[in-house]
């Protein structure tokens, strides 16, 4: 189906009719410009490209795109994802979701999905609260941030999760920031081309329930030395640094799943052979 | 302890079936009694008799306790008889534990090696086996099973237990060595030699048995047999119906719907993969069918229940599955390995929301194959999930049957084949289906969702758009083309046996002795659980009374058609819990027992 | 705190007084009991009903050994020692059979000579203090036990003799998981 | 599109309320109408009044339109009116979305901005207000709220629409200046005076209105008043109950049932921890309850699914928990900040296996602390999880009412409070309520289980056991005292108006007026959803007609009815799914209809 | 509770009356001979200990303890015992699991208990498949480990246990070996004594399904080097070891959560307050 390829194509052939109805200063605007800006690099037409959600602000981007489009349930897109990829590997699969739905809900999808190592891009636009349930703390918030639900903070050591898709097994690991649409697109090309199983966060403010995330703007940096192909290492920098390194941060070359699927089947009547006596 | 949990006490009140047998074969840690039993079946397979089997076992994972029940007969069985004709044990060691699920009295026979009595029997004051299967009055018969096999070197006990069954049913030496050769045949020609010589001691011990069960030819004895359990023939239909990827997490007792497909949906070009759970599992298949791929999951109750909140997204995204539910006791973990139809609950109204769906079951093992199809077509025609409900019962049972029927239907998903203007997924058409679009076709992109939506796909909360969606989703269910595949109606009479899924064997084997009897009652089996066809159902009712059977402790399928408006008139339940099945004799009973009163 | 089962391979020697030493003694026929038992139970679950009465009679033999040790050091109070602080030299106190050898298939053959391989690393591990100790009390016991321990090897050996010279077939299992049906 | 989609032409039919008055306040984008809603429901809280406010947003987590109803009164009222006295329009902006909601007729007014019309009306042409609110006839008025905030420094629109809409019911500047006081004090006295200013303007301008409609001082003017959500007397009622554990995953409309537990807790001397998501927040009250702690957790239908296979896991094992439900719009993610009364079916028969547990659900906002208690109070005796089902019009509306009884019981788990030889904690006891060890008592360990037990509580797979246990739990729900609290019973009548939950507010209200109509009905509104009281419901109905009310779509309250045996006599049912809520008008209607035909 | 803490007691007294239905050589048993060593080594009295489990054939243990026990449903002990240990703090818990109960399906509850750092340990029983079922592959498996359900083995990378408990916090980690009780024992009580969360893996065979893990009895070894402090230098040693290192891995001092129960509670009635108008 990939047949016009060629035909060049632009960001706005990729964004719906429909307007989000996201906070104005969202960082999911410009992942939302970052994504369709990519795609039209690529050029894959729309009709090839599917973008899985889960719930959250950030899990509507898939109606903003012109793509198909999924908006599962909280914290199930990664599955969705990998069941869409392993029955179609002709399409483009994006996987994209909020830390709640991603790191809360979805922990245990994102582990295997790592490791399983299937062909898509997982996104995760992070910023580090609950935004649609207004303002709860997720598992990247930092212990001491005070909400209605943790008066005085969690008290709890925030997710890591580049350093989980590391030591889980992905494939690829980058970190972007919002306010860099064509960074952010260009990591994101990067991922979709790598094969295998590719793990970008975004950071990705939220300027209602963490407005002191408008900080992240002069907070960010480029990732300081090249990606390395070593998890261990990648494990070990990423560890020490401060959260703001953007950059492709690992590329590994492990074996893609697919889903070996035989050359040529056999017809469904062989399958009776093995009941007869 | 009514008479229902008291197997003796019910068996001595029912007769012998003339046309079939039914043995159980017993034995504890390796002593080859589910070999036995399976090699017995097939032996009665190629004779072209028709039978079944089903196993217990202690909860060890190996070298526990084990028991074969095995019927065979001259004509299609579809349940255990309400007795057994004999009990061969290896070793009488924990049969105690089997008890309660071998019902016996004074025409059956326990026959079993003396020197392997009983755990607390003691020796010289009472027979071996124990009191809880002696008390029956069943005659015991004393085989020195290892003594006998002692004298063939390489001998050994299940083998000569082997040729007693056979014997005791009437199988011959050569029907027995054919078999040997093909099943042992692979380990050399010393051990098919000590097999054969083993197995003939049986079969002279059988000769000298008080009393045999031998049975005639059957009818079509020349007709194709086929061995196939619930499990496997499910995956068949399936496989046959067009689902081309499967998603699986392990459960007892579903795990082998899972492992036939695993290799079965290679074979033809499809893909099996393994969840981390039943959470992604079933979203694994939501995802494969969104893009165009019939898709298949198999589970039982706890992991039912796991995917209860993505089954309402299927619903409600119209995106078509199939979930096979193999159920087994609850609630909770409950009993794993026993059979009960429990989960009819969560299966229809188990979603948070209004959230129709379809739910079908299984009314044999042989149907596994034609009702998984039929549920694959319904649930790809009508863009909707469809849970199967099958159970332990007809999932691990291993029949004899002639080859079932498959689903023959031209399942085709309505999709959108071209691109067209303004392309609304969820339009209101005239039959509620909406046309899908499949990813890759240019012009159809929409997201799907879970939230409430527009034609368009796109959330709204207005409350036509909640009403339009709602009254569409409910309308294809109900409105859709069954034809007389809802339910298998059966018979006339004043009384109607109203049943479902696996319970049908039994009804049917009691329909047909109340009418042998002459006093002939209607079956009626629902093959289509939700929607339910409640005003076909009324009507094959008639103004008959109704005596509702099945297998749960709270009388869920009862309670599921009063909802409906149905029974008004004081319908009768019969009702168990598992882990013991409802046995034909006690339905047989039941509708006597109310003529009468 | 850091120490680790192979850095202690050798440390029979260091057991450094006689109350020590009857510490290990008495665990050791404490341990080997309470294996036998509980092997024995898992034969019955699994009906492996010969080699259960086997090991329940090895078992009553080790309880009579322990009883003996506990008689004869009544008035000695012993160190208490944690489990994982005790001076073997492998993973486990030497005279107990080691879960893991055991199947529920198990020949009387096999069972004994689990029991044999017990009885010589019980052997082994008095002899090698009777051998290495400075203190002669302490050597005065160990030989004790160790001569006790060979009078067990003995035994054992003479049993597995009896069974004459042929070795019976592994018994494999009839009813394997996912037997198909 | 039937009458009941349609406000207007609804709203024609129906009468004005004389005991109360019903505003909507709106506005787009951060224009403060909710602000203005509460601060006029505090006022009329502080004059002794009764009243409820029910809010209504846009998609938009903020900035998005915002609409605020408000029904004050002079006696207590718990469900919105039929019809709107009043609009008051802080913009028109999106007006039209609310339109819905908003039922007006000739008699109301349409109070707004000239200056700012509903988006799509035509300048010049049209009046401001959109037609979908213009077309019920009601008499549209122009106040330049802009211009007049305009002329006092630091004066703001929505102040001015205060001053208005509290001279539209007859509140007096006093009363405003001091709320104003009170409110917005801390931002310093120049804040005050411009809001006072701008009050004063809305006031003056409120006596040029067309019509008002003041509200004479209440029955009992110095009564307590508070002003609470039903979520907030949830937690409140769970606290009072003995709960001093709760588990927590955020969901709409349940997060504040949370966040109102989480300082709570901490004051009494309790914990909320907030979990990954509803596995964990089940199975982590689950184990602070095995420990003897009582717990809590609050989810909507989403979570609740999630939930399912676990609180099978608190059935089995006989594990208190309450598990509160605050339902919205399904299936799946459905319409998340709408209500509706689609969770029965799941709370009810959700689980796999025969699960029977607790259902209870609060009949208004302030029974929510009452029934909250009650909950726990029966979990913890019962020793069986619970579901409380609140939904998002009790808990997110705010109301003005007196202090809502407290559930005061002797809550007692029974526990076992010494070591006793043999323990067994599965005991079949007379009660059927075994006694509970705690942890830390000595002689009580025993390990709790989800597989099918003996009284011991070890794993048993035989008949008997499985039996008794299922028995057991069953029994002990059905045979407990509930006393009259089951339901709510009012009035004589040859017709039966049955709801449950949150619709009884609006039931109650048409009882009242078919009772002043010389149509008197009999309510029953049930608090115990199960186990359903079904004898006792079957002798308060008697022989009357029952008129059916419910909040879903296909009628699960209706079937969950009938599935009892109930109802066998042609019910009518009122129901529709949400998110318009059932009003008062429309159950008198229905009845009236009724008595018609 | 603890007044009898003096009182000398043995392993037998920790086990109960209850016969395991374990296969005979299954690694299980050890466990539990270690963990019954530990706990009378401990001194605790059986009251005041509860071990928690899901399902599989190690998550059978509780019954075999004489301590409380939860035999909950698969996947969600870590929940039960986290929610009992907060409740509860006076108690000792032990939540006890397998490869397939802990890091598939219980995957998710692993990750953030690790963040949470309740005062708890956690013991999986690692034989590399689902015992229970029959042998299926889990998380820990061989990718190509040959088996029914995925014949030719799966082609996914291992789960990495010890390296997801790192990254995502846990307080401890050690890794044991069931054919080495009294090591195992004395790992467990290292576990128990540390304060927060504590990873205990066991690797313990599974004589049916995989036969040839008779074989680790000669591959395990003591760890080479002293327990780190540093999960960064931790993670990486585990991610290159051979996966038979036994011992105590990592050691941390992260504060652990507790109840934060406040000191004198305020009277119910107070809650009123705020209602008022
Ligand atoms: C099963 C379930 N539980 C809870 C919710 C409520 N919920 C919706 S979105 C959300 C969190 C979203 O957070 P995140 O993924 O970070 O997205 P954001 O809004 O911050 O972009 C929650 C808890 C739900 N919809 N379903
Ligand atoms: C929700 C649910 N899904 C699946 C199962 C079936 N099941 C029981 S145990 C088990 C796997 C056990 O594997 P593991 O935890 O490694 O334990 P092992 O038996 O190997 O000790 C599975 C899949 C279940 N009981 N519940
Ligand atoms: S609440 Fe936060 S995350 Fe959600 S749309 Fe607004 S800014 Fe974005
Ligand atoms: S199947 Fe494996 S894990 Fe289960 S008891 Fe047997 S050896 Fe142990
Ligand atoms: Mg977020
Ligand atoms: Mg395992």
């Amino acid at each position: 189906m990939n047949e016009q390829a060629t035909i060049k194509r632009k960001a706005s052939d990729y964004k719906s009719e429909v307007k989000p109805v996201w906070c104005p200063g969202c960082g999911d605007y410009h992942v939302l410009l970052a994504l369709t800006r990519m795609l039209a690099a690529s050029g894959t037409p729309p009709e090839d490209v599917a973008v899985i959600s889960g719930i959250g602000c950030s899990s509507r981007i898939p109606a903003y795109t012109n793509c198909y489009g999924f908006h599962g349930v909280h914290g199930r897109a990664l599955a969705l994802g990998t069941g869409l990829k392993i029955a179609r590997p002709d399409l483009t699969v994006l996987v994209m979701s909020g830390d709640g739905d991603g790191f809360s809900i979805g922990g245990n999808h994102f582990l295997h999905a790592c490791r399983r190592n299937v062909d898509l891009t997982y996104v995760v636009m992070d910023n580090q609260v609950y935004g649609m349930t207004k303002g709860q703390p997720s598992p990247t918030t930092d212990p001491e941030w005070d909400s209605a639900l943790a008066p005085g903070g969690t008290g709890i050591r925030p997710f890591h999760p580049l350093v989980i898709a590391l030591a889980s097994g992905a494939n690829f690991v980058a970190r972007a920031f919002s306010g860099q649409p064509n960074e952010t697109a260009r990591i994101l090309h990067e991922a979709v081309m790598h094969p295998g199983f590719s793990f970008v966060q975004v950071l990705s403010p939220c300027v209602t329930f963490r407005p002191e995330q408008a900080e992240w703007k002069s907070q960010v940096h480029p990732a300081p030395v090249e990606p390395t192909d070593d998890p261990a290492r990648a494990a070990r920098r990423i560890m020490t640094d401060d959260g703001f390194n953007i950059g492709i941060l690992y590329r590994g070359d492990r074996p893609v799943l697919t889903a070996r699927a035989t050359r040529d089947p056999a017809p469904v009547e062989t399958l009776e052979r093995s009941f007869a006596t | 302890m009514g008479r229902q949990d008291d197997p003796a006490a019910f068996a001595a009140t029912r007769g012998r079936d003339e046309d079939s047998v039914s043995l159980a074969i017993l034995g504890s840690g390796g002593a080859g009694a589910l070999t036995t039993g399976g090699l017995l079946l097939e032996a009665a397979a190629r004779r072209g008799l028709y039978g079944m089997m089903t196993r217990s076992v202690g909860p060890q994972i190996r070298g526990g306790e084990a028991a074969a029940f095995l019927r065979l007969a001259t004509r299609p069985v579809e349940c255990m008889a309400d007795r057994f004709d004999a009990v061969v044990a290896i070793d009488w060691r924990r049969a105690d534990r089997f008890a309660d699920e071998i019902a016996l009295d004074a025409g059956s026979l326990l026959i079993g090696d003396p020197g392997k009595p009983g755990e607390g029997t003691r020796a010289g004051t009472e027979a071996p086996p124990p009191p809880a299967l002696t008390r029956s009055g069943a005659a015991v018969v004393n085989v020195a099973l290892s003594d006998l096999a002692a004298t063939v070197p390489g001998g050994r006990e299940n083998m000569v237990a082997l040729g007693l069954a056979a014997g005791l049913i009437g199988l011959t030496a050569e029907e027995l060595d054919g078999l040997i050769e093909r099943r042992i045949g692979p380990k050399g020609a010393d051990a098919v030699a000590a097999s054969r010589a083993a197995c003939a001691l049986g079969l002279d011990e059988a000769g000298k048995l008080p009393r045999r069960f031998p049975l005639p030819l059957p009818a079509d004895p020349r007709g194709q047999r086929w061995r196939i359990t619930g499990n496997e023939a499910t995956g068949l239909g399936a496989v046959e119906g067009g689902v081309r990827f499967a998603a699986a997490y392990p459960i007892t007792p579903a795990t082998e719907v899972l492992e036939w497909l695993a290799p079965a949906l290679r074979k033809v070009g499809g893909v099996l993969v393994q969840a981390e759970d039943e959470l992604a599992s079933i979203n694994m298949i939501i995802g494969a069918s969104f893009g165009g791929v019939p898709a298949i999951t198999a589970t039982s109750g706890p992991g039912l229940a796991l995917m209860i909140e993505s089954l309402g997204l299927a619903v409600a995204s119209e995106v078509p599955i199939v979930v096979v539910d193999v159920m087994r006791g609850g609630p909770s973990t409950g009993i794993p390995t026993k059979s009960e139809q429990s989960d009819l609950n969560i299966a229809t109204l188990g979603c948070h929301g209004d959230a129709p769906h379809l739910v079908l079951a299984p009314l044999s093992v042989g149907d596994c194959r034609f009702t998984a199809g039929w549920a694959v077509h319904l649930a790809e025609t009508l863009q909707c999930p469809a849970v199967l409900l099958s159970d332990q019962f007809l999932g691990q049972s291993s029949a004899v049957i002639a080859p079932p029927d498959p689903a023959v239907f031209a399942t085709q998903r309505k999709t959108l084949p071209r691109t067209i203007e303004g392309y609304r997924r969820y339009e209101l058409t005239q039959d509620c289906i909406s046309p899908m679009a499949l990813p890759g076709t240019a012009g159809g992109q929409y997201t799907a969702d879970g939230l409430t939506h527009a034609e368009s796909g796109l959330p709204s909360s207005k409350a036509g758009d909640h009403r339009n969606q709602l009254d569409k989703r409910q309308r294809k269910l109900l409105e859709a083309e069954y034809g007389s595949l809802w339910a298998e109606v059966e018979g006339e009479g004043d009384t109607v046996l109203l049943c479902w899924g696996s319970l049908t064997g039994a009804a049917r084997e009691a329909a047909a002795r109340l009418a042998a009897a002459g006093r002939p009652v209607r079956l009626v089996a629902l093959r289509l659980i939700a929607p339910l066809k409640a005003e076909a159902l009324a009507e094959v009712i008639g103004d008959r009374r109704v005596l509702v059977v099945e297998q749960t402790h709270s009388g869920q399928f009862l309670n599921y058609l009063r909802s409906a408006g149905l029974l008004a008139g004081a319908p009768r339940s019969l009702r168990r819990p598992g882990p013991l099945p409802i046995r034909p004799g006690e339905i047989e009973a039941a509708v006597m027992e109310w003529s009468q009163s | 705190m850091t120490e680790t089962v192979e850095d202690r391979t050798d440390i029979a020697a260091d057991i450094e007084s006689v109350p020590e030493l009857l510490a290990h003694a008495l665990r050791i026929e404490e341990d080997a009991e309470e294996r036998y038992l509980s092997l024995a139970e898992q034969m019955e679950t699994h009906h492996n009903h010969e080699i259960a009465r086997l090991f329940r009679w090895f078992a009553g033999h080790e309880a009579e050994h322990a009883q003996e040790i506990r008689e004869r050091m009544a008035c000695m109070p012993l160190p208490d020692i944690k489990p994982w602080d005790y001076k073997w030299q492998g993973a486990e106190s030497p005279e107990a059979v080691d879960y893991a050898e055991v199947r529920y298939t198990i020949s009387v053959r096999e069972a004994l000579e689990l029991a044999l391989a017990a009885e010589k690393r019980a052997f082994d591990f008095f002899g090698r203090i009777a051998a290495v100790a400075k203190d002669p009390e302490m050597r005065r016991w160990a030989a004790e036990f160790a001569e006790e321990e060979a009078e067990h090897v003995r035994l054992v050996e003479k049993e597995i003799a009896r069974l004459g010279p042929e070795a019976p077939a592994p018994v494999e299992d009839p009813d394997p998981p996912n037997e198909p049906l």
